[in-house]
């Protein structure tokens, strides 16, 4: 069965199970044929899949529960990290020691979707209001605006990547974990699908082809990045090796698994910062396709 | 060189009608001529001579119906009843050729505008006898100014039109090649209806059947001599009237 | 060409309103139409209802951000069209500009303005400095462009007559290439009015916390398709009046060249 | 304009040859200075040298690349102007045309392309369609806009004497107005050389698999910016040639058209 | 209107030296003419003739060290030794009016040209001398062709150089207004060396000191009347010269 996948951006480690599994012919195995896209705008592969142009599309929790509160056919079908990439990056060496010496100062970030709520609890953890900072969306230039110092820090940075690709470039950042800081905890990275259109069949044999994937990278890493690498010339690199194994503990080893509590959570804390006007039931922002 | 004659049968023609112009003037408000009432006679030459800027070119425009950036309240008719714009040739005071196209180019423009067949052979007659045989593949910027004024001129006579408005046509040429000229577009605007404007009292003379003078005053005639045109320079009839026009020219009775 | 005189003016003028009216009702219809047709879902391409709705609930919202987008395109306007002028007449005056300057301008603009946004912010910082220099930016090259293009189309007789009138070059490019350059300037000045608004809207996607461009990228982040394009109809509706602006702009200021049409 | 043959015009092509190799060192230079003087660090912007070296050490991968978006360049270019010059002459035909089709014009092209990148993909897929449209959509307006300006500003004497000759507005259009607005027209093309690239490449940002853009993105994501910056410099350089070539084109398309220059 | 002279003070004024041409001339490898010599002479009127395409213009444009499309294998001197172009004054055989400037604007093109002070006094008192006075504010558009011509002949006199190169200035004048217009320039340049080309007989007969045909065969000089010119049309050696000249612009032996 043909399948086609939407990534959120260019083939990162982030992807690795995904990469692997076509690799070692694991979605051969469940039979289907997965052709797999990549494109450069993380926002337009949900609408792809919403408008029935693919399967598939990777995306992140705190989107889903946006763009289901706006009416769009997606639901998550499946997780492929489950736990927050993003985090708070500030120079390692900057005078920024904890997130309260942010006062007064700038704070870039990149998608206009829940970084402003994020730092709202963030803020209010550490006794500040979004009155004492200043927001900036420094969109395609995250690392580079904290590296030559335009912003103080930067929310919507990925630990596994960023914090490497800054030291690589000599200028060592660190990260605020943030679900450590005040925000809940969740999936960063979801499958989400068209309920209308899917096929959970399909699905299933998908995400249960891409657990076996991780199962794989879990049990042989430096040999899963030969395979994940292998596949292009310009994955070949240090940052990639290097994100590689930060990556690692953090793919989600039931990708079909539902944690109702993390998206009730969530969507509460949505509409706690006013970004969604009514609480939905889990089951129309994420499914467990193996439950049908 | 294929030697076809240079006018086209005149059977194909329609025959050429009189024309008339009688009206008023205005730019702006301001009264250019008031009152005028020109003939032009059917399948003859009438020659309209006047000082600079006091209207000719804008009653040669007029009878083609061009925009003359005024307001025209009169009549222009022509004997036929039909309208008289759409069956003219007109030959403007510049010569307006395209500077992309080459001589022979310039002169089939009529042709290929209103997609016909370009009568290339008939061109390049007229080429050669404006005098530009050797020069048919240049492009207007690298002629003289009298040589651009006769590709304009073979131009109009490649138009097969049954009213013919020229504006100067020989302005720009010197006496020997104006009479060369001025017999060609004789011989080729046979029996058609020919307005032409001129400054050169001459020309009149030789050329027309009928002649009038526009002044600030109004329109007058000179009577022509009884010579058919083209007439000799040297005949007395046309040296005489050749001081008539002089003298009605300067505005002194004649 | 017609007489002139006031009366005819002002008809003219009621007529290209009626017509500017007419040419919306036709876009619309002609939105609507697509969104039918296509059945392209309203999270991609909403219908211009759905929009109409989104503008009205969020009037203050987009007034407020279009007055910032507002305000750089008009900076950057003048700023790249005196500096593209400014460029086309020294290229115009000197030869080695001219062998040199031009094909390294080619060269940096085929550079996409993205690509330069992290330089462009970290001279210009996130402030209103660096959509200016985006605006200013995108719309230089056609300005010095075209403008030089009429500039080297001077009718050759009048730069005899001026050679002859000893005049020295700068005065020639002064008193006789520059006026007889200033309807293909227009021509310039027209294209910048469209796609200044782009170069604001780039600079603020570079990097803002105000604007049109802004918004939307706030919109998109919150899957807020009909915010989206909300914004971006005022930003084109915006594009329209500014190219409306500068045509009327350029025709008064080359009123001696003659424009035709045909068949009306 | 001196007498012209073979040899004069030998030597301005060496000659030219010659500028462009000096323009590109004094590029080089330039930006090096840029470098030391401003000291921007070289994840912002490396030097030519360090650019060199990774153009060198990724020459096969950028020359792959660069191939796709040569090709959607090409294609997108011949489209667009071809689209584009249609689109003028049916202006210029069609006074409707003028009055509704003119103002949704600008007004679709005040949308930035990125906007529409969505509803491209959804209507061209991820495929080089997409790219490709993309690129003719950047230039379509710049053709239209000079064309149509040429068109216009035909001689009025020359369109007199057409209406004498009794030619239809089509002919008059064909055999005067469009001759002598190629010069307007090669402005155009022009413009389009230089932006053609830039769309193909903003057509392979919203996704793409191959090209120039898509490394780009690539290198930017995995702070290489001496990579994304060699895929750039190759971009440009391809603009650069593709400029010269179009400027070639049209120089011979309009040689009656005399160009001057001062102070050679 | 002030009543400022139309002429500026002679004084002011460097002597005019006399020209030389001498030479050939090709267009692409084909001679135009060969073995030239052209004298004219200092603060006096020379006329050149001859069939349209023949160099006239080139050899204008020669003296004003202006592109010709040729190449010119000769020498062009100046009796003072000094170069010839750089104070020379051109009215070219078309208007070359600027569309964008009135006719006061075009007037004073010159000065303004140069940076110099524009005299508006001057420039209005020339543009009443041609006849101008009520188009002073009038785009080139909106003016007749021998109006237009008219501007580019003010345009010339305002030049205060002591030499001035006329190719053919009053071509599109009617006979009165071109006698006008010849006293006029006549009585501004005076004192000027004036290489003036023209096709009209009369008009070198009139205004002519030397007089020179040039013809395919070569250079040719149809010796002046004994009278100083302006000479009137009237008289008996001004006839008999005029005659003399169209036989020798025809072929004929003088
Ligand atoms: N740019 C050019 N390139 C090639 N040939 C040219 C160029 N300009 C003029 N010629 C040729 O030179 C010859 C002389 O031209 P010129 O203008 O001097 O003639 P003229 O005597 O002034 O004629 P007229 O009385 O018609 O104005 C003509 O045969 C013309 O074809
Ligand atoms: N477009 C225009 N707008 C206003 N006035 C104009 C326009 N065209 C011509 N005129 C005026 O109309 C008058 C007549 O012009 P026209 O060209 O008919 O003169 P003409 O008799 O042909 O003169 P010439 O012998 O000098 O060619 C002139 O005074 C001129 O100023
Ligand atoms: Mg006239
Ligand atoms: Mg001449």
């Amino acid at each position: 069965d043909k399948m086609t996948l939407l990534l959120d951006w260019y083939v990162n480690p982030d992807h690795g199970p995904v990469i692997v599994a076509q690799e070692l012919g694991y979605f051969e195995e469940a039979g289907l044929e997965v052709e797999i896209i990549a494109p450069a705008d993380p926002s337009a592969p949900p609408k792809m899949v919403a408008a029935g142009k693919a399967d598939l599309a990777i995306s992140y929790q705190p989107q889903i529960h946006l763009q289901v509160a706006e009416g769009l056919p997606l639901k998550r079908v499946g997780t492929l990290i489950a736990s927050p990439l993003n985090c708070l990056m500030v120079k390692d060496d900057g005078p920024i020691k904890t997130v309260a010496d942010l006062k007064g100062r700038k704070v870039g970030y990149s998608v206009a979707g829940v970084e402003e709520a994020l730092m709202v609890a963030i803020l209010k953890k550490h006794g500040l209001t979004m009155d004492d900072i200043e927001m900036i969306n420094v969109n395609w230039s995250l690392s580079p605006s904290v590296m030559s110092g335009q912003v103080d820090a930067v929310i919507g940075a990925y630990r596994n990547v960023e914090l490497n690709q800054m030291e690589i470039e000599g200028v060592k950042g660190r990260c605020f974990f943030i679900e450590e800081e005040g925000t809940p905890t969740y999936d960063e990275l979801i499958y989400v699908a068209n309920p209308e259109l899917m096929d959970t069949d399909r699905i299933a044999r998908f995400l249960e082809a891409t657990e076996r994937a991780t199962q794989y990278i879990i049990n042989h890493p430096e040999e899963s990045f030969r395979i994940y690498s292998g596949t292009a010339k310009e994955l070949q690199d240090e940052l990639n090796e290097r994100a590689w194994f930060d990556t690692l503990p953090r793919f989600a080893l039931r990708p079909a698994a539902l944690d109702h509590r993390r998206y009730q959570r969530f969507e509460a804390f949505l509409k706690d910062a006013g970004l969604i006007d009514t609480i939905k039931p889990v089951s129309d922002i994420a499914i467990d396709v193996t439950a049908q | 060189m294929a030697e076809t004659p240079a006018s086209a049968p005149g059977s194909a023609l329609a025959p050429a009608p009189a024309l008339r112009l009688s009206g008023d003037f205005r730019h702006a408000g301001r009264p250019l001529f008031s009152g005028l009432d020109l003939p032009v006679e059917a399948g003859r030459w009438t020659c309209l001579l006047g000082p600079s800027g006091v209207g000719k070119s804008t009653i040669l425009r007029l009878f083609a119906d061009l925009d003359t950036g005024g307001t025209f309240d009169g009549e222009i008719s022509a004997s036929d009843g039909a309208r008289v714009a759409g069956r003219v040739a007109f030959m403007a005071q510049t010569d307006l050729l395209a500077p992309w196209l080459d001589v022979m180019g310039n002169v089939t423009l009529g042709s290929r505008l209103r997609g016909e067949r370009v009568d290339r052979a008939r061109a390049r007659d007229l080429i050669a006898r404006v005098g530009l045989a050797d020069h048919v593949e240049k492009a207007p910027a690298r002629l003289s100014g009298g040589m651009r004024q006769r590709v304009a001129l073979a131009r109009v006579l490649m138009e097969d039109r049954p009213i013919v408005l020229l504006d100067e046509p020989f302005a720009a040429l010197d006496a020997r090649t104006r009479a060369e000229m001025q017999d060609l577009a004789f011989d080729t605007l046979k029996d058609r209806t020919v307005l032409l404007v001129t400054h050169d009292p001459a020309e009149a003379v030789r050329l027309g059947h009928r002649i009038f003078i526009l002044a600030e005053t109004g329109l007058s005639e000179v009577e022509a001599p009884a010579l058919e045109p083209v007439r000799p320079v040297e005949a007395r009839e046309t040296m005489d009237m050749q001081v008539r026009l002089f003298r009605a020219l300067r505005g002194e009775p004649a | 060409m017609s007489a002139g005189g006031a009366f005819p003016v002002e008809v003219t003028r009621l007529q290209r309103l009626r017509d500017a009216g007419l040419a919306a009702v036709v876009a619309l219809l002609l939105w609507q139409a697509v969104v039918w047709v296509t059945g392209v879902p309203p999270f991609i391409l909403p219908g211009p209802w759905r929009v109409a709705e989104s503008l009205l609930a969020n009037a203050g919202l987009i007034a407020e951000n279009a007055w910032v987008t507002i305000a750089e395109v008009m900076i950057g306007l003048l700023l790249g069209a005196a500096l593209g002028a400014a460029t086309a007449l020294h290229l115009m005056m000197s030869p080695l500009a001219r062998r040199l300057v031009l094909p390294i301008m080619v060269f940096s603009q085929a550079v996409p303005v993205f690509a330069l946004a992290p330089i462009l912010t970290l001279w210009f910082g996130y402030g209103m400095a660096s959509k200016i220099a985006m605006a200013l930016l995108i719309i230089y090259f056609p300005v010095v462009s075209t403008f030089y293009d009429g500039l080297r189309r001077t009718d050759p007789g009048l730069l005899d007559l001026a050679r002859t009138m000893g005049a020295p070059p700068s005065r020639t490019l002064l008193f006789l290439r520059l006026p007889a350059a200033l309807p293909a300037f227009g021509s310039g000045l027209r294209l910048a009015a469209v796609y200044a608004p782009i170069g604001a809207v780039i600079g603020e996607w570079v990097g803002a916390s105000k604007g049109l461009g802004y918004l939307m990228l706030l919109a998109n982040g919150r899957a807020k398709t009909d915010l989206m394009f909300a914004s971006l109809f005022v930003l084109a509706l915006f594009a329209v009046v500014l190219y409306a602006a500068v045509s009327a702009f350029t025709r008064r200021m080359t009123r001696w060249a003659s424009e035709t049409t045909d068949g009306t």
